[in-house]
């Protein structure tokens, strides 16, 4: 467990191109979670979905770390993940109506999108459901020898599944390349962490050898900083590693949680968005660092907002899948 | 007015309310009964079916749980073997997958390879039931599973007033009963006498009397069934409901003879087709009332592969009354 | 002497040296293939069914883990669908139950959640079958949980032949498969030709001819119809036994051809009795078959109660020689 | 963590009675071991057994700081525990045999064996299966104030099983009575535990915040004080804790492991029996102390000796269960 004070800024040298990436990602993210929260209030979307607004700069700051053939898993809140590893925001909305031009044919919906060409292992609504299968393609990576390197995100309240134990020993055992990003958002459903999670976060990988640091999990530059010292250790065949993003989900636990009180304060939201926003974080430090100005956020907003608009259009228009289709898929 | 009179004596409930009554009672008749789970005690679980019980017994006997399915179940087995009375929350029962080690090898088998000398007094409570949109994941009804294994009792209660007799029974129970409880029924209403009473396990109960063909179902397929049985009405086809409410221990008796009686049988249930509860329950009929059936027993399960999230996929693999209906129909010669 | 010179070309091997045989063609024809379990490496399994396969094959390929069954499966998925093919060692079937959430929620269900993008190529060994007085948690055969879920296939061989060419087929389907041993079967002999061969799945095997009655059964119950066919044929009943090999794929077909043809079933199956693989075996038969019975289908399964370790006791819970003889001669009509 | 420096002797004044009833007890579990193994290789047991020869003093240290009414949970290696806690060789025997008069009326078998009247909640032959049902026990006893302890004996295998995890964070946030008690006999069946258990043992309950020591398994009264601490601790209602106890079974995996220089050397085993052997040590040092000698001992092991020597006659003269058994106590 290192600190913050030890660490080189391995992303020092960022280039603003990738910093108005990040910036466009993650506005991508916010703006795609407003639109699906917009479809469900609108009786369009069938079911229920978790949104990842106020998280996005875990996704895209660990994302922007790894290259497109990496893997990575995803879980229930799993949208941000998905856009930041690269899938097009039509086909994602497409999976959330169920309709034939998702990314799963509408058979997975919003929990359970998967996307072979972006890496994309599949979302998972199986709380730490996907530390097996992350650990298992790092194991594959390993094997074969492609230096490709898996995350796998999870949610704190995993930290609760035996499972994580077990396949963080193996990782250590095995030195896979494989990295847990914990995103530590303070709520499992509607039980505030420290009712569920004894001792302390770090020390949990760090017991299995995993070298474990924390990180404001709202700071994307800092995100990307920790992340790509851990990607280049995995890849440089060191092992696995661990990386605790603090973070807060704006909304709540899923479209429908609308009434929060009896389990968080207002108060306590308006905080996190007001103070601590990581799109606003991240364009006040290009502003002040003047590499960029309003204007070119603007634009970028525009873009990003005509885009998603398209895509819901796109997605609304899509047909369902023929009823036979039900039956198809179940073998490969 | 005398009927109207009677109308107001006999409450309805919820499902759901049926439930959570059930509980309270029990909680209060024993103060070895807890609950054990998930967002059990503010949230009252995902589904609020327990609502207001934290606010009554405390959350000394309302836990609320990390998300650790295998080792608050183990705690429960435990507990139960120790002067508890446990009632185990699954929030959705596709996650029994993770519990089957605590639930198969060792609360199920805790009493018969002790020889008697431990018992293990615990309900898990399950949901099940798919066209939530939940995927799949989120929609499975595996309660075939805990019905395969010795040592377990497996109730699908169909209504509140079920609901609420057999969870009570379930409680006081010493043995490791799973309760499933169908999601989509949690606001279904009917009536529940307000007044205590329990319900035995193993006894089917014929919800709708007929002479022409038997529909055998269970849990939110009974709805299926009665949909079913007036669309046969209507083609002059009297069909009777029978629901055997526990799958183990199994009515075989009231199952067999209302097959003998109408001679034609379709039994219907929400898991998975091939090798579910549906296959049991067509064997016992079809060797009890094989001298007297018409036709071969016929089933009636949910579509065979993972529930999907696309509505009309989703919903074209659970079995539906016009489904039932045209079984029922051919069985009876007139498709 | 053709006779013998014919002989002489069918090598005899075990059982387990039928397995390890597939494997080891297996691995040297595809370098994917690589086996993860618990004691696989050198120890070579208790069973010694893996013996000598790390010495030719490396522990690279063959990866000894802690005891993490969930772990080590999940593992196994993952490396599934990213470019290995898997082979996931679970010592005793009774483990199944730890793996449940790996193999039915993620294995089975992630190439239909993905819309055919994924694939998870991987088998599951698992052994099987009591009387080896090891109790009630190292006993089991639970294949009748898998073969409940869409998405798996399910492989019970009874012989070293079936064995050899089941799990070469299992190895090289894109789809995760069960495939059970019973452990009491390891060192049966049979004749195993040394040249390649694979079966496929579906295809249920007439191993005895017969016209009076079938026997359906599976896995070692395969022996004991072979040994009741016997003791029928000594009373002049003709048994025909028909081993379905794969529980999913299901043989339908040639399992109601028989039945029309014998018009009596007996359905022989070492799960525990309810709700298992018989109930859904027997379903298919009494329906698609039942203009041409002429008794009801039988079913034997294993005692209804966890597996005591007494042998007295654990061998009276195995369907056994007498027991199949005694139901045949009955439908028969000679009991 | 703290070292064995900061701990005060807590047993210093452990009664020479005491001591010498450990001896006995140590010694009562050598014998029997040996008598199932006899019996095995006699062919008059049915199956398996896995022998604790070797790990005596882990067993009978930790129940010696028990309560009669305390709670245990045991392992397919249970024989130990089993006598430890106060169980009967006559009824002991009698269950390896499969017989009627065995504490499971034969059911059970040696994996299984059970006893309420001691406070045993059954050997388990899951590995790890038993971590839950001893928390449970602990959860009981806590809710009902009956100021019972349980103690949950593992291998050390059973650290690959993630739900120790689980259920150790949940006696940690719930405060429960329970002391998981590792047996680090180096081995998980035929792999040495360096090949399976990454990082610290240690670290791991000390991650999710119990206190965790460990202590050499071959010395009783080391044993004893560190188990007496933790049951002090825990009944005045600190939490759990965690006991590694470093020792080794001196024979195979189960009786019909006998060829085992794959895996280990046979030189190791000579090496633990001759120079770490806990009925020795304890023995040289009442000596050493003057507070027994050599015809004491003597004594002992004579007594010891008859006593199993009849409880194996009785066990072979009990007969079987009756078939009719078979279906008896599936339910209650
Ligand atoms: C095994 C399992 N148990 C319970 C659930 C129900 N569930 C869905 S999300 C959730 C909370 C997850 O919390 P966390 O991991 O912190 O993720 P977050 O929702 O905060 O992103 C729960 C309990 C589940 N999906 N899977
Ligand atoms: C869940 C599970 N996996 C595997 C086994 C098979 N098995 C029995 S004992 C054992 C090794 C246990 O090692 P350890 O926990 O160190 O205990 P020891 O035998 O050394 O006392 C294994 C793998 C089992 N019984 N249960
Ligand atoms: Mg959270
Ligand atoms: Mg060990």
């Amino acid at each position: 467990m290192t600190t913050a004070a030890q660490r080189p800024e391995t992303n020092a040298a960022l280039g603003k191109e990738q910093l108005l990436r990040m910036y466009r990602r993650m506005y991508s993210i916010r703006q795609f979670e407003e639109h699906a929260n917009d479809l469900y209030l609108r009786a369009l979307m069938p079911g229920l979905t978790h949104l990842y607004e106020g998280e996005e700069a875990v996704a895209v700051g660990i994302c922007e770390a790894l290259r497109p053939d990496d893997y990575i898993t995803s879980t229930h809140r799993g949208h941000g993940h998905c856009l930041a590893k690269g899938a097009k925001p039509d086909r994602m909305f497409a999976e959330l109506l169920g309709k034939e031009a998702g990314y799963c044919r509408g058979k997975g919906g919003s929990m359970h999108i998967a996307d072979p060409a972006t890496g994309n292992l599949g979302a998972n609504a199986i709380v730490g459901g996907s530390a097996g299968i992350a650990t298992g393609a790092a194991f594959s990576a390993k094997k074969l020898g492609n230096g490709r390197i898996c995350v796998c995100f999870f949610g704190e309240g995993a930290l609760g599944q035996g499972v994580l134990y077990e396949v963080m020993n193996m990782a250590q055992l095995w030195k896979l390349p494989v990295i847990y990003a914990c995103e530590n958002n303070m709520y499992n459903e509607y039980t505030h962490y420290s009712e569920t999670t004894s001792g302390d976060i770090l020390s949990r990988p760090a017991a299995f050898g995993l070298p474990a640091e924390s990180v404001d999990g709202q700071d994307v530059r800092a995100v990307h900083a920790a992340a790509s010292r851990f990607v280049e250790r995995a890849r440089a065949g060191a092992g696995p590693a661990f990386l605790l993003c603090n973070t807060y989900r704006y909304r709540g636990h899923h479209v429908g949680d609308i009434n929060r009180e009896y389990y968080r304060a207002k108060q306590e939201e308006q905080r996190w968005s007001s103070e601590r926003d990581p799109i606003n974080i991240l364009g006040d430090w290009l502003i002040q660092q003047k590499l960029a100005d309003s204007a070119q956020f603007e634009r970028i907003q525009a873009e990003v907002k005509a885009e998603m608009n398209a895509a819901v259009e796109f997605a609304i228009a899509a047909p369902y899948p023929t009823v036979d289709e039900a039956e198809q898929d179940v073998y490969a | 007015m005398p009927e109207t009179a009677v109308q107001t004596t006999v409450r309805e409930l919820t499902f759901g309310e049926a439930i959570r009554e059930a509980i309270a009672e029990e909680m209060r008749r024993d103060a070895r009964v807890c609950i054990i789970g998930e967002d059990v005690a503010e949230a009252g679980t995902p589904f609020k079916v327990l609502s207001g019980l934290v606010e009554e017994f405390g959350k000394q006997r309302v836990i609320d749980t990390p998300i650790s399915e295998p080792g608050f179940t183990g705690i429960g087995v435990g507990a139960a073997m120790t002067g508890l009375r446990p009632v185990v929350d699954i929030m959705f029962g596709d996650f029994l997958t993770l519990v089957m080690d605590q639930m198969v090898n060792q609360a199920a088998k805790i009493h018969y390879m002790s020889g008697g000398t431990w018992k293990v007094p615990m309900v898990f409570r399950a949901t099940m039931g798919a066209t939530r949109r939940s995927a799949a994941q989120h929609s499975q009804s595996l309660h075939a599973w805990p019905s395969h294994i010795p040592g377990l009792k497996v109730v699908l209660p169909s209504t509140p007033y079920d609901a609420k007799g057999l969870l009570k029974t379930a409680i006081r129970d010493d043995n490791p009963v799973v309760f499933f409880e169908d999601k989509m029924m949690y606001r279904l209403k009917g009536p529940v006498p307000s007044e205590e009473y329990t319900i035995p396990f193993g006894v089917a109960d014929i919800k709708r009397a007929g002479t022409d063909i038997t529909l055998v179902a269970t849990s939110s397929m009974v709805q299926v069934a009665f949909g079913a049985a007036k669309l046969l009405e209507e083609i002059g086809i009297s069909a009777e409901i029978v629901d055997p409410r526990t799958m183990w221990p199994l009515d075989e008796k009231t199952l067999i003879e209302s097959a003998k009686k109408t001679s034609r049988v379709v039994v219907i249930d929400e898991g998975y087709h091939r090798y579910g509860v549906t296959a049991e329950i067509a064997s016992v009929i079809a060797e009890g009332a094989f001298y007297n059936l018409d036709g071969p027993v016929k089933r009636i399960g949910a579509m065979h592969v993972p529930i999907p999230f696309s509505p009309p996929l989703e919903d074209a693999t659970v079995p539906s009354e016009q489904q039932v209906f045209a079984a029922a129909r051919e069985l009876c010669g007139k498709a």
